[in-house]
């Protein structure tokens, strides 16, 4: 259960780059964006040079090896999740989409002014907004799960706001600021007593620990590619077939018709109906490649591996003076370490690691709220991903030392 | 490839011998290919005996599709409706005898689609199998 | 004004490929989707080995430079389009998603039941679906701009239309099917007189010749990527800017905001509002190389140079017995040829064209109510860009020979 | 790089002379920036002649923006109203004395664009300089 982690930087050519002469590369910003092993880059270059054409309608032979090619990693997606059929992996764009359709399709053909939907209060904006724009729409109602002080949710509150019987449940499975792992199979459970459809925001979860949907009972999960050391402009939207059967079309054109007459159509099947024109099938065969990447290495390896560098981490920043790190102890947290330095902003600490190399994320990081409920306007962020090193975590602590030494 | 188009495909499609529709019927059917067009309709008659006692295939479509549902049709006939719902592809693939990649694979199997999804009343019951 | 079509071809790795053991690639389904240049593929192969990250909210010299990426290729892109500002051109996943934008959004703040839309019989379904799905939402009223016995629009019944005030008119620019290119700066002027809005579905215009969207004065206009050389999951919507800044966001989420609280938001400026998530970063790289290759090049030289060719094609085409093309004449036309062959199905036909490498669309081409109104259900379809020769429309009429042989 | 934070910098960050809230005011203007959460409001008292009386800045933010908002405010005291509508990003620049990427720049010009905006009742009047 450990990885060779020398033997997998080799494979991401990025790391291999120095931000200028003479400073590699530090990159501990995956939980933005993740870096992409050969295997990923050379499906898609692979793809381009051999094999490209549209799919779906053709019978030529570059058609009918795109069409496969593009299958073929939505049910490897399937397998991942441990999904009962592929049909129930649709293609998007990323997270933010896949949330969006839910909101679209699913709950403004359900969800009746007045209706409750349970959000938290550390969502990032991608699970807010949707559903302030239907509040606004709709009258629907919106409560929150309060955060507390170490960055766990408040389950009691929890469960005081299922009493008021909510339609919808929709909550990350793990936060990207706090690095909080909720229970979501417990609070998956708990909804559903409840009567309400649960939506999990995994885009920090999948690619960072084996999430299995038959487990959890999700109804709905979201999750983007880039963030599992796929491509850019793909991401999933997983969903219970009855669910999915029953929701009306979103984005309407072709692909996702079954028949098209002047002033009527007739919707496809799934997962088609949700897959309007022309998909990202150069990024849906990059996604297939990025999964067997991460399958070939294993989930559990790669959780155990964050999690001994985010111990470390966390040992490392707590002992610098003026240093507060947000969220929960290591055993509650995936790979990430957002933190205050009493010194300086954020910006300034994230500009002035990056003169090392050290390349982190300083802002709200897409979780204004959260910020505004801990009373900071930002934070910086540090994140680990397979790839991460001890070594990098001592650079980043020797940076925050060099800031110190600026404005301390 | 050729073998796409053995003579018996071109014979069938050319020359259907069940192409019509019945009237009376016991059972209708019809359905399309969303992604070509391909269009099947299929009437039978079923005797006392739950056999299908005649049969008849009527649509558009290209050779491969058209010719299977001829094919098809002249294999159910006198057979039981209970084992036509047990057909599967490999059914249909033998009587064409030939191998076809995913998108000619739906217009082999329109036919049978349209089959079965009326015997069982159900939609999609084929593209799973 | 002439292209050097060996020396393109060389740049297209794809091009070199056989398609079985001695039998070359002839790829003449680029109205499906264009081939790559090696250009194009290797800007997206480079971004993900030296720059990737996510943008807008980094100060790592990474994201610096995936920002800088993103938005230069957003500048090439509205200077293809003659566009005023680099601001108004919204990155969507492709054309569908571009139409579905100014559906979802515009349409809705805009349109009440009975309000008039006018299409016409050759589009794409992409431009008919999304307005089907409103009209069943809404009640708005829909009507259709007839298509003549060759192929063109009827202009005199648009002249009728337009006379019952419109608030908008959407129509291709060219047809996928017919190869129709509309008079659209005629059509643009004539719906403005009239008040109404316009929506141009630039899926097959901007590929293959110039377009100035403010020569045109159009309100809106979609296409996408990888119909121009560029890659797949990504598109663009241009928009006037009074149009765009008036209009309510439309999926919610991290990047389109300006703020966010628990229970509301202000949208961010054009053109974030409208780019929810992580965008296709690495495609929009690759697109902006697709547009430099192409202005390289030269949209005059490639019109030309696509015109030549049709014109042999519809000659060779025509003069085999039992083929018919549709659309109007080659003076009136792009480069597509959908035809039909009295003896056989398009399906078969595509299929044995394939035995010999040629690759072709059969079937209504996302253009069902077209097929419909010519009363086939299906067409064969070569499209021919600015890598397609001579030589290659020679091989599709052997071809069709051939076919005529086994069916004839 | 270790330009960035030149001394001037850190000195008008960490000692901002004109830091506060003119109340009364005749001008109060405010603004952030959504990719950072930097935030500036300025107030301004104008003399009889048009000129800027006094004027502060109260906010939070990185190094760069609050100090390129303290040198700003003392770069207004006692011009022209009018003159202030003509400054553009350079003379933030030439302030703080700095080259600046794309992201940082939005930081050091928040406090001109909340000026500007804010005399010329319009929003987003920089961006496009
Ligand atoms: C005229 C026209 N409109 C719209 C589309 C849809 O484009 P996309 O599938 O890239 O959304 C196409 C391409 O298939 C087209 O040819
Ligand atoms: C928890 C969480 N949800 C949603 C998102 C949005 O993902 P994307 O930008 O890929 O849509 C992110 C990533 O930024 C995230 O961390």
């Amino acid at each position: 259960m450990t990885i060779n982690v020398s033997e997998i930087r080799a494979q991401f050519p990025i790391l291999q780059r120095e931000v200028r002469p003479g400073v590699p590369l530090v990159y501990l910003d995956s939980t933005a964006t993740a870096q992409k092993p050969l295997a990923v880059i050379a499906a898609m270059d692979d793809f381009y040079r051999r094999s490209n054409a549209n799919i779906h309608r053709g019978v030529h032979t570059l058609a009918e090896e795109s069409t496969a090619l593009y299958e073929d990693a939505r049910a490897k997606i399937a397998g991942f999740l441990h999904a009962a059929s592929p049909r129930q992996v649709i293609y998007t764009r990323n997270t933010t989409e896949s949330i969006n359709l839910v909101a679209y399709s699913w709950a403004r053909a359900t969800l009746k002014a007045g209706d409750l939907v349970i959000l938290t209060e550390m969502e990032h904006h991608s699970n807010l907004v949707p559903w302030q724009i239907l509040q606004a729409e709709r009258g629907i109602r919106l409560e929150f799960v309060p955060v507390t002080e170490n960055g766990l949710l408040d389950l009691e509150v929890y469960r005081q706001l299922l009493a008021q019987s909510p339609k919808l449940v929709a909550f990350t499975h793990m936060s990207n600021v706090l690095g909080t792992i909720n229970p979501a199979a417990e609070m998956i459970r708990l909804a559903h007593q409840a009567g309400a459809v649960t939506l999990l925001d995994g885009a920090q979860s999948v690619p960072h620990f084996a999430v299995d949907v038959q487990a959890l009972d999700v109804d709905f999960l979201a999750f983007s590619a880039h963030k599992m050391v796929g491509p850019t402009g793909i991401g999933v939207l997983y969903g219970k077939r009855e669910l999915l059967e029953a929701m009306p079309p979103f984005l309407g054109g072709g692909d996702m018709i079954r028949e098209v007459h002047l002033r009527s159509f007739k919707p496809n099947a799934l997962p088609y109906k949700f897959e309007a024109g022309t998909p990202a099938i150069a990024e849906a065969v990059g996604f297939g490649a990025a999964v067997d990447y991460l399958t070939g290495i294993g989930m559990e390896a790669i959780a155990a591996h964050e999690h001994a560098i985010t111990e470390y981490a966390l040992e490392r920043l707590e002992e610098i003076p003026g240093v507060k790190v947000f969220g929960p102890e290591a055993s509650h947290k995936g790979g990430v370490a957002a933190f205050t330095l009493d010194c300086a902003h954020p910006h300034d600490v994230a500009q002035i690691l990056d003169q090392d190399g050290v390349a982190v994320r300083a802002g709200h990081h897409c979780a204004q709220p959260l910020h505004e409920k801990f009373n900071i306007p930002a934070t910086t962020r540090a994140s680990f991903y397979l790839y991460s090193t001890k070594d990098e975590v001592d650079k980043l602590v020797d940076g925050i030392y060099k800031v110190k030494q600026y404005f301390g | 490839m050729d073998d796409l188009y053995r003579e018996v495909i071109i014979e069938h499609y050319k020359n259907p011998a069940y192409k019509g529709h019945l009237d009376p019927h016991d059972y209708a059917f019809e359905d399309s290919n969303p992604l070509c067009g391909d269009h099947i309709e299929i009437t039978l008659r079923v005797d006392g005996n739950g056999n299908v006692a005649e049969a008849a295939f009527d649509g558009h479509g290209c050779a491969i599709s058209q010719a299977s549902a001829d094919l098809l049709i002249e294999s159910i006939i006198g057979k039981p409706v209970e084992d036509i719902k047990s057909f599967n592809r490999q059914h249909v693939l033998d009587l064409l005898g030939i191998e076809l990649g995913p998108v000619r694979l739906k217009c082999a199997l329109l036919s049978l689609k349209v089959l079965k999804g009326g015997l069982y009343g159900l939609g999609d019951t084929l593209e799973e199998a």
